[in-house]
């Protein structure tokens, strides 16, 4: 049954889809529990046969590569393929609860297909199959988005929809390209012929365009705020903690596969003064900000900054230090997933409190709500990147990376940016200790809302002291060009 | 590992756990949350009992665990981190106590009770930090779970002291941030106490080893409060009694001294910091500092921020103790770190008492009390005493040893400092006392309550007056093997003589 | 210059058109359509592009390129459902920040 | 002359493309665009690519053109201004001309650039043709090579089509089905219904030896499926969720199972077993078909309940 | 622990033992008494032998013990506190506050006798603290605006006091490297210490303070005629010498030759003897009368202390000397002051009686009889050497003159102000008084017998030169008495001092107010007015800003020129 782990993360998602669209309510919601345990097994035995045998590749209908596509699982992998399993069960959980029954209906499927489209993703190495797999996820966040089906959350499903088109087009502009030039699709044969042309460098130029749109990164991250601080909680959680991602994923791919930092300084130091734009920018944006959720959308968009600053500390030069900024990339990328999603469900469940969006009306909740003030608190420590937490953790790597390279301009940005995630995230807290008059007319929302949003805020704590585990699986070569 | 081994992650757990507890029970059951709290406390003072047993018989036990590559957490119960540990034990047990009177009836408990067992246990790992990464986690956790009790009371101004406390606090988090990852990146990662890497790193780069120091020092500053970050410890006095007192004498300002004795010998070496002139303008500073908040609190008309900015100067006797060259100014600065901490916690509990029973904040409201509140009042006088530096008050054993340090370091203008702050001091706490006892009571109290007490209600009067006799045992019995006195000694042996 | 290349380079042309028009337009539907336009080009130029390097025709890019046509009108019935439901419900057929200061 | 034909088609493409965006009526420009996918086709046949050809005259002229025009006659309602080209004084419009310029420019670049393909898949394709079940390579790419990509491709086609059941008004109003009151229109369709279908099945057939396959007959099925629908017969069939539903999910269904089944057997996913794997492929390919076309229909149909609202409120 | 060490041990403890008494009513009566009765353990332990007493627990290690000084000193502070305690019993019978007051006596007393007994620095300091702090308590006994007013100077001068005192000491430690806190050592090491006159001079002004020097005297007259007859007998006789004693303790006398200072000291302490003389003449309460009396005789004391710095050879039989002076001033000074109560309280007592038993300290203080011969005669037999200055003995002989005219003036207030409606005196008031008048009587040989004094009658060939400067003092005064009319507040030169802080305050505050606002109901004024204050505070955060901001760029420019320099 060799076969089986890598294939189930695929073919489970898939059946769940199929599960959730054919059967009746009671049934859809049972078995869609049934496969969510079967996928979280699933991973555990992927991660056993990856400490087994290592990086591993599995060929699609045992058509290998270039001519099939080929699946690989390795560290990167399946850490992302973890990190989307605990987050999206979590949701999955909340939202059961905390969606309506027509609701409930709709969001299975979609989430079903999304998970479907990230574990694609994650696993694929062929470039064309990334596409695809973009393109399922895309459609199916826009779906989740337009599930509040209000006007609003409409207006961010089009933005998010025609900006996701935009970017997989660019994607496949350049997938185009590079077909063309190299004659392949799989990432492992292009990387062995990949040289800097200018054919090539104009395909990654417009991957590279494609996939930061969809990652929502500075100038191109208009549509991120009103899609994730628009829809549904879980929605929200899901999009911010795992959607993103996957395109980021991509490109970091992309860059260590291809060894971009070797070809283009300057390229590194794009994306690293992107990432800086984003993250004071998104921290300014979310400072200033009314509505809880838009303060946490903004606060994606921040934090999206921090994991470009990889990028500019990838070097050729110092082996040791690129391996730190690498590591510490994908702990925040984690971090950021496992906090943003127990941030936005404990958010949701402030705001089903108070029923309204406006943080003023937060006022008092934290007596009433201690526990999910807790949550919040806790997501925020590792959004703020204070210690002890897999944020700090990731931002520390970081600034040892650039320490170690003397980068000091990107010290100097992550120490600011962690300074303004600060101030707005205690800018909420402090709303929350207010004390009004009347401020007691709360509803209350169920024990497993409040639950969930803290478990995950707790991993992501957590994650802070079990680092190695999660940093183990990366090993020195997966990053650094020999 | 074995129970003794394992000894200090139990010391931290113990009201690491009972925050986590805390926080899960629901807000109606008090008495069970109390005892929870109590036993906490109670267990965590016979376990640090046990730890101090195994340090005396030179053992350091050890728990560590890599949580990134060659980063690791320690947690490691040396000498010196027993000496805070002890006093932050000692004192939660009476804080608690304490808080558990001050709060009774009131809105919130489940939510205090929960941030205050964490800062103490955030406390706990600052003592117990076995390396500068270890120490850092620790200090910006105490920022995290101070903040809450600080806007406890949600009260505009509580907000707003929130908000200038957090600017100044991770602000001066950031600075160590930053100065803890140039030292990991360029030194390594260095258990406390191994100092001759940094010596070589010094000598190649000079610099950067001073520029290491400065930030450190300069985020150690912020919570030790220290003269230009001092600005937050005032206007936090909004927060509770029990806050400020934790915040005073234990937990917050505590932590930047201690981080800055850490910092000093564990991590430089003195003689190093010596050497290179890194010390000499911390002395400075801290002498003034010494005299500005002496003289700030001179002026100030609320009990509480009289008692603020008097922490304000007595901090930085710490600090200014171990800056001296030489064990005995270090003996007074460590012994100072426990007897301020008993004198502060004592005063604060009665400022609270006295708001809680009387409905006094101001000072010109305190005519009379000692008729009314004798205990209280005296517990009041004794701590005040010990601030000012009378015998057989612990605070005079802590300002001997400071001066004979300072004298036999050859910096003699140092005495004059203790002196001048010493009048200060006098100047400032005599009034009080002298209206507490000798003036008549002037028409009502503001808002009397507990009038069914002789005093106050016991859970506010015991603590104070357990913190006050342990103030003045520590003075009246420092020659004794248990006084916190030998403990400095000890430490300083063993750091002078590795 | 083998007519695959030509076809490349119209695939060009168009993706250029789609740009400037997707770019240009606040309308919904012509965004759309602009959308696909773009689409259009990419697919030209991946069959057109690779088929000129071998001289041949090539399976490969012109099964991606079925692929991508689903995909794209997969993209557009779902966008078209979008717009006539934003339509539905604001009388607009633009984006609110489209709509000008009226 | 070959040249001279191309360059006229690319002119036509380029400028049809440039009237489809900038025409001032909303109407012409879909008509614009329906017309360019014609040309595409053309253009495709000039590639060498009937299957493609065939899908775009089907699917991206055919499908897209209905849905527009369908989408079409419910905005009108909305306030249409027409585009103004130049506006000077608008910086989107630099933007714009700058993006568009700049993409041309890069892209007219990277494609000028000689190519030598280091991997020459197209050999390979045609020596592991045989193993693949089917002779048509198109199809032994899209179902056997790569049928990963279309495994996920189909998934998004369902996807589509939820996002269309999601936007329905609400399930108590069931669609409104407004046919046309055409008698003879009613029984002519009444017989082209079952020609339209045995095309689309020989399309289908068809597929694995020469140009066509599922999605080109799929199309074709869901034309059919509309014009039934525009007549009014048994569209209560679609009226019921479970029905629609079911029918997105048959191919994708039988997909999944037909490629899960190999892995009880110690083979990768999506293995089809060498003897049957001809009819393994037209299994599939016969339930996406009739998926296909069903989810095509379906979003026809469901986008226009998803502005039915409108036409409620509006007096 | 030997019977005699625990004894030692419990004479410092006992009146805080008794302070338990408190606790219950029932035992708050016998307060009084248990007062007369603390003293006693301190009384016997003077006759026990000489022995010590090592706590290494307490404080940095201590050690208490007794030898010849402590011994004398022990036993007139017990005998004073006994007699004053006794005295106090009916002079308090009928006040208000008399609780209080015994709390304070016994801290007070735990004080004196502690320090008595302290052979180490730190033990020292701790009682003398507690001794000064506890007495507060005692000056402002009344409440009164004087007695607050005393208070006030009193806190201040001693808390001055107190931190010269600390420096002293920090510095005396540090001569001796910090090995050892006791004084014993300490001496022999001191005259090593760099600078020596630094902590000389803190140590000799800061018990100066307590013992009434020129200049820090002022407390002194304030102090003790507002606090309660019995302690003003305490503060005058025993309280004062413990600075004396605090002097004798530390000072390295007799080990090393400082004429400078020694000659400085003589001046200070001629200054004192004759000027308090001629303030206390213009003085129109007793007890003021009293306390510039006392200032006077310290001041002669001081003298002899500066001539040991000029010749220290003379230490060995200057040392009885002293202690007989300071003994036979502390007990005629106790009678004197006890005596001002009876003014008031003579019914039933006949007047006579009274007028007699205070001239018996009177005249001892002026030096012609009993035991005030036996100090003068010795003081002037010791002080008469080559090495001093030649000006110096006769100075202390007519230092007399000072003393005399101070005594003649108290007597007249006091007959003057005698209450024409006396009140019953109640025998514990008697007895108070009675038995310190009949100690005074008593020669000292008698009652300090380990001195090894020369008898009383060996001396009489000097009377006449005893008599003499009083004598003359008295037929002056018999002529021009009458013109003395204007007087000297009592505290002297601290109405300058206060008129001077105002001044400064004042002129410090139109510095910085342009519009003086005033604030109601501000009532703890601080030394500043608002207006200052505010300035101050927007100095300050102005301060603050800009230091930040200094702080903020040097990290920034440190960024920069770390990336700069790499």
């Amino acid at each position: 049954m060799a076969h089986f782990p890598i294939a189930g993360l695929i073919v489970f998602p898939l059946l769940g889809a199929l599960v959730s669209l054919a059967l009746s309510k009671r049934w859809r919601t049972v078995m869609s529990f049934i496969l969510i345990t079967a996928l979280l097994l699933n991973n555990v035995s992927l991660l056993f046969q990856f400490y087994g045998q290592g990086t591993f590749n599995e060929a699609m209908g045992n058509w290998s590569a270039p001519l099939g596509i080929e699946l690989r699982v390795d560290g990167l992998a399946l850490i992302f393929s973890l990190m989307s399993a605990l987050v999206a069960s979590v949701c999955a959980l909340y939202a059961c609860v905390y969606l309506s029954a027509t609701q409930l209906k709709l969001f299975w499927p979609f989430f079903w297909f999304l998970w479907a489209a990230l574990n694609s993703i994650w696993l694929s190495s062929d470039l064309f199959n990334l596409y695809v797999g973009l393109e399922l996820l895309s459609l199916a966040a826009v779906g989740l988005v337009a599930l509040s089906r209000d006007a609003t959350s409409l207006a961010a499903a089009l933005r998010y929809l025609f900006a996701a088109l935009l970017g997989s087009i660019g994607y496949l502009l350049g997938v185009a390209l590079l077909y063309a030039t190299y004659g392949t699709l799989s990432l492992p044969e292009l990387s062995q012929h990949f040289s800097l042309t200018l054919s090539s460098a104009v395909a990654l130029g417009f991957m590279c365009i494609g996939l930061l749109m969809k990652t929502a990164v500075f100038p191109m991250h208009s549509w991120l705020p009103p899609a994730h601080g628009g829809a549904l909680t879980p929605v929200s959680a899901l999009l911010s903690a795992l959607v993103i991602k996957a395109s980021f994923y991509i490109v970091l791919r992309l860059w260590t596969e291809l060894s971009l930092e070797i070809a283009s300084a300057s390229a590194g130091m794009l994306m690293g003064i992107l990432g800086s734009a984003a993250i004071l920018w998104g921290g300014w944006m979310a400072l200033n900000q009314t509505h809880l959720k838009l303060v946490i959308a903004y606060s994606t968009l921040a934090q999206v900054g921090y994991f470009m600053l990889i990028f500019p500390l990838l070097s050729p030069v110092d082996a040791h230090a690129s391996h730190l900024a690498f590591q510490g990339g994908v702990l925040m990328l984690l971090a950021h997933a496992l906090a943003k999603a127990g941030m936005f469900l404990a958010a949701g469940n402030l705001l089903f409190c108070s029923g309204q969006k406006d943080l003023k009306s937060l006022a008092g909740l934290s007596r009433y709500r201690p526990l999910n003030i807790f949550a919040f608190g806790l997501a925020g420590v590792s959004i703020m990147g204070l210690p002890p937490s897999g944020g700090f953790n990731g931002k520390w790597l970081l600034i040892q990376s650039a320490m170690l390279q003397s980068q000091w301009v990107w010290v100097a940005v992550i120490i600011m940016g962690s300074l303004l995630s600060a101030a707005y995230i205690f800018r909420v807290f402090s709303y929350t200790y207010r004390e009004v008059e009347g401020g007691d007319s709360f509803k209350q929302p169920a024990a497993v809302l409040e639950w969930t949003a803290l478990s995950l805020s707790v991993l992501s704590i957590l994650l802070g002291l079990a680092s190695m585990l999660v940093l183990d699986l990366l090993p020195i070569s997966a990053v650094v060009a020999q | 590992m074995s129970f003794f081994g394992l000894l200090p992650l139990w010391v931290l757990m113990t009201s690491f756990l009972a925050a986590i507890v805390i926080f899960m029970l629901p807000e109606e059951r008090h008495g069970l949350r109390s005892t929870l709290n109590l036993v906490a406390a109670v267990v965590k003072i016979g376990l640090i009992i046990l730890l101090i047993r195994l340090v005396a018989q030179q053992e350091t036990p050890e728990v560590s665990l890599e949580i990134l590559p060659g980063l690791s957490l320690v947690l490691r119960a040396d000498a010196l981190a027993m000496l805070f540990a002890g006093l932050s034990s000692i004192l939660w047990l009476c804080t608690t106590l304490y808080a558990i009177g001050y709060l009774e009836n009131s809105p919130n408990r489940s939510r205090f009770f929960g941030y205050f067992s964490l800062c103490v246990a955030s406390t706990m790992g600052i003592s117990l930090a076995g390396n500068l990464f270890t120490f850092l986690i620790f200090y910006e956790l105490l920022t995290l779970s101070t903040y809450p009790l600080v806007v406890h009371r949600g009260t505009p101004q509580s907000l707003k002291a929130g908000r200038t406390y957090l600017a100044y606090t991770l602000s001066g988090g950031v600075v160590l941030l930053v100065g803890v990852a140039l030292f990991y990146a360029f030194v390594g990662d260095l258990a406390f106490g191994q100092t001759s890497q940094m010596a070589e790193f010094t000598e190649t780069s000079p610099i950067a080893s001073a520029i290491i120091f400065l930030l450190l020092i300069g985020g150690m500053a912020v919570k030790a409060a220290l003269f230009p970050f001092h600005g937050w410890l005032p206007t936090a006095m909004v927060a509770p009694a029990p806050v400020s007192a934790l915040l005073h004498a234990v937990a917050v300002v505590k932590a930047g001294a201690f981080g800055i004795i850490r910092v000093i010998y564990d991590v430089f070496g003195i003689e190093l910091a010596w050497q290179q002139g890194y010390v000499l303008p911390l002395s400075l500073l801290a002498s003034f500092t010494i005299l500005y908040g002496s003289w700030r609190a001179l002026q100030q008309t609320d009990i509480k921020k009289r008692l603020a900015f008097s922490t304000v100067s007595q901090v930085s006797y710490i600090v200014l103790g171990v800056t001296l060259l030489g064990p005995i100014g270090t003996v007074g600065g460590l012994v100072h770190l426990l007897h301020q901490g008993l004198m502060k916690v004592t005063l604060f509990f009665c400022a609270g008492n006295y708001a809680e029973t009387l409905g006094i904040h101001k000072i010109h409201e305190l005519n009379g009390t000692g008729r009314r509140m004798p205990m209280t009042s005296a517990a009041f006088t004794l701590g005040a005493l010990g601030m000012i530096g009378i015998p057989p008050v612990a605070g005079f054993i802590s300002k001997w040893y400071l001066g004979t340090g300072a004298l036999a370091a050859g910096m003699d203008w140092v005495i004059w400092v203790l002196i001048g702050s010493s009048l200060l001091n006098a100047a400032y706490f005599l009034p009080v006392l002298y209206r507490i006892w000798f003036l008549p009571q002037q028409g009502q109290w503001p808002h009397e309550a507990f009038t069914q007490w002789r005093d106050t209600a016991p859970l506010l009067l015991i603590p104070a007056l357990i913190t006050a006799a342990l103030s003045v045992a520590a003075g009246l019995f420092a020659g004794s093997d248990l006084s916190p006195l030998s403990w400095a000694r000890l430490i300083v042996i063993r750091e002078y003589q590795p | 210059m083998s007519s695959y290349l030509i076809f490349a380079y119209g695939g060009v042309g168009l993706c250029g058109i789609g740009v400037f028009g997707f770019i240009l337009h606040s309308h919904l539907l012509r965004r759309l359509i602009a959308f696909n336009l773009l689409g259009s080009g990419t697919f030209l130029i991946l069959v057109g592009l690779s088929q000129s390097g071998r001289g041949q025709p090539d399976y490969i890019p012109q099964a991606l390129v079925l692929t991508g046509i689903v995909v794209a009108v997969a993209a557009t019935a779902l966008a078209l459902v979008l717009i006539r439901r934003w339509a539905a419900l604001t009388k607009h057929a633009t984006l609110p920040e489209d709509q000008g200061p009226s | 002359m070959n040249e001279l034909i191309d360059l006229t088609l690319i002119c036509i493409l380029l400028g049809l493309a440039t009237l489809s965006l900038f025409t001032q009526s909303l109407f012409r420009s879909v008509m614009f665009f329906i017309l360019l996918g014609l040309i595409l086709s053309l253009v495709w046949i000039r590639l060498d690519a009937p299957d493609i050809a065939l899908a775009e005259a089907a699917i991206g002229a055919g499908i897209t053109g209905i849905l527009l025009l369908d989408a079409l006659a419910h905005l009108r309602a909305t306030s249409n201004t027409p585009p103004q080209l130049l506006q000077l004084k608008q910086p989107r419009f630099w933007l714009a001309l700058l993006s568009g310029t700049g993409v041309i420019l890069a892209l007219g670049l990277a494609v000028s650039e000689p190519l030598s393909p280091v991997v020459a898949l197209d050999l390979k394709v045609s020596e592991n043709l045989a193993e693949s079940g089917v002779t048509h390579p198109i199809t032994a790419i899209l179902l056997n090579f790569r049928s990963y990509d279309t495994l996920l491709e189909v998934a998004v086609l369902v996807l589509a089509a939820l996002v269309a059941l999601t936007l329905r008004q609400s399930d108590e109003h069931p669609v409104a089905n407004e046919f046309l009151p055409n008698q003879l229109l009613h029984a002519c369709l009444k017989l082209f219904f079952p020609m339209i279908f045995l095309v689309s099945m020989y399309l289908l057939w068809a597929g694995s030896t020469q140009p066509g396959g599922a999605f080109q007959a799929g199309a074709v099925l869901a034309s059919a499926f509309v014009l039934f629908y525009l007549v009014g017969l048994k569209t209560q069939l679609a009226q019921n969720e479970h029905y629609l539903k079911r029918g997105w999910i048959f191919g994708l269904a039988i997909f999944v199972l037909v490629g899960a089944v190999p892995l009880l057997q110690g083979q990768p996913f999506l293995t089809y077993p060498d003897a049957h794997a001809g009819v393994l492929i037209l299994l599939i390919e016969l339930g996406l078909t009739l998926s296909i076309g069903w989810i095509l229909f379906s979003l026809f149909l469901l986008s226009q309940s998803a502005s039915t609202f409108q036409k409620k409120d509006t007096p | 622990m030997t019977f005699f060490q625990f004894w030692l041990f419990i004479t410092p403890c006992l009146p805080l033992i008794l302070l338990l008494a408190f606790l219950h009513p029932a035992s708050r009566a016998m307060i009084p008494y248990l007062a007369i009765l603390a003293p006693l353990p301190a009384l016997l332990l003077s006759f026990m032998p000489s022995q010590s007493l090592e706590l290494p627990s307490l404080f940095l290690g201590s050690l208490w013990g007794t030898d010849l000084t402590h011994k004398v000193f022990l036993r007139f502070t017990s005998l004073l506190w006994i007699f004053s305690a006794c005295f106090g019993l009916g002079y308090l019978k009928s006040d208000q506050n008399a609780n209080r007051f015994w709390l304070l006596w016994l801290m007070t007393l735990a004080g004196n006798l502690g320090l008595l007994i302290s052979q180490d620095i730190i033990s020292f300091y701790t009682f003398f603290a507690l001794m000064t702090f506890s007495a507060y308590g005692l000056v402002i006994h009344t409440r009164q605006d004087n007695a607050l007013f005393a208070g006030r100077i009193y806190l201040v001068m001693a808390v001055l006091g107190e931190m010269l005192i600390l420096g002293g000491l920090f510095l005396t430690s540090a001569a001796s490297a910090h090995s050892t806190l006791i004084f014993a050592e300490l001496k022999t090491h001191l005259p090593q210490a760099e600078n020596l006159w630094v902590p000389l001079t803190c140590l000799f002004l800061g018990f100066g303070v307590k013992a009434g020097l020129p200049f820090l005297h002022m407390w002194l007259p304030l102090a003790h005629p507002v606090a309660p007859t019995p302690a003003s007998a305490v503060l005058s006789g025993a309280m004062i010498k413990a600075g004396l004693f605090a002097w004798l303790s530390i000072l390295p006398f007799g080990m090393i030759a400082l004429p400078t200072m020694g000659l400085i000291m003589i001046l200070i302490g001629l200054l004192a003897a004759f000027v308090a003389g001629g303030i206390g003449l213009l003085q129109t309460l007793p007890k003021a009368v009293l306390a510039y009396s006392s200032i006077s005789q310290m001041g002669l004391i001081t003298c002899a202390l500066g001539a040991v710095f000029i010749a220290p050879d003379i230490w060995s039989v200057l040392l009885p000397t002293l202690l007989l002076f300071a003994f036979h001033h502390a007990i005629a000074k106790g009678a004197l002051f006890l005596s001002v109560g009876l003014k008031d309280r003579y019914q039933g007592v006949s007047l006579l009686m009274i007028e007699i038993g205070i001239l018996v300290p009177a005249l001892s203080l002026i030096g012609v009889f009993n035991s005030g011969i036996q100090a003068k005669l010795a003081l002037k037999h010791v002080l008469d050497q080559d090495a001093l200055p030649i000006w110096l003995l006769p100075s202390i002989t007519a230092s007399a003159l000072a003393t005399t005219l101070l005594m003649f003036r108290f007597l007249s207030l006091l007959w003057k102000e005698k209450s024409p409606t006396p009140s019953a005196l109640p025998l514990s008031m008697n007895l108070g008084w009675g038995g310190l008048v009949v100690i005074c009587g008593l020669g000292p040989s008698l009652l300090i017998p380990e001195l090894d004094l020369p008898s009383v009658l060996s001396q009489w060939r000097h009377y006449p030169s005893l008599l003499l400067v009083p004598g003359l003092t008295l037929v002056a005064l018999y002529f021009v008495g009458s013109y003395l009319r204007f007087q000297i507040p009592t505290g002297d030169i601290i109405y300058p001092l206060i008129k001077i802080k105002e001044a400064c305050a004042t002129r410090i505050d139109r510095l910085t107010s342009r519009n003086a606002l005033r604030v109601e109901g501000q009532e703890t004024k601080p030394g500043f007015s608002l207006p200052t204050l505010i300035a101050l505070n927007q100095a300050e955060r102005t301060i603050q800003s800009y230091l930040s901001a200094f702080f903020g760029l040097l990290t920034l420019v440190l960024i920069v020129s770390l990336y700069a320099l790499r």
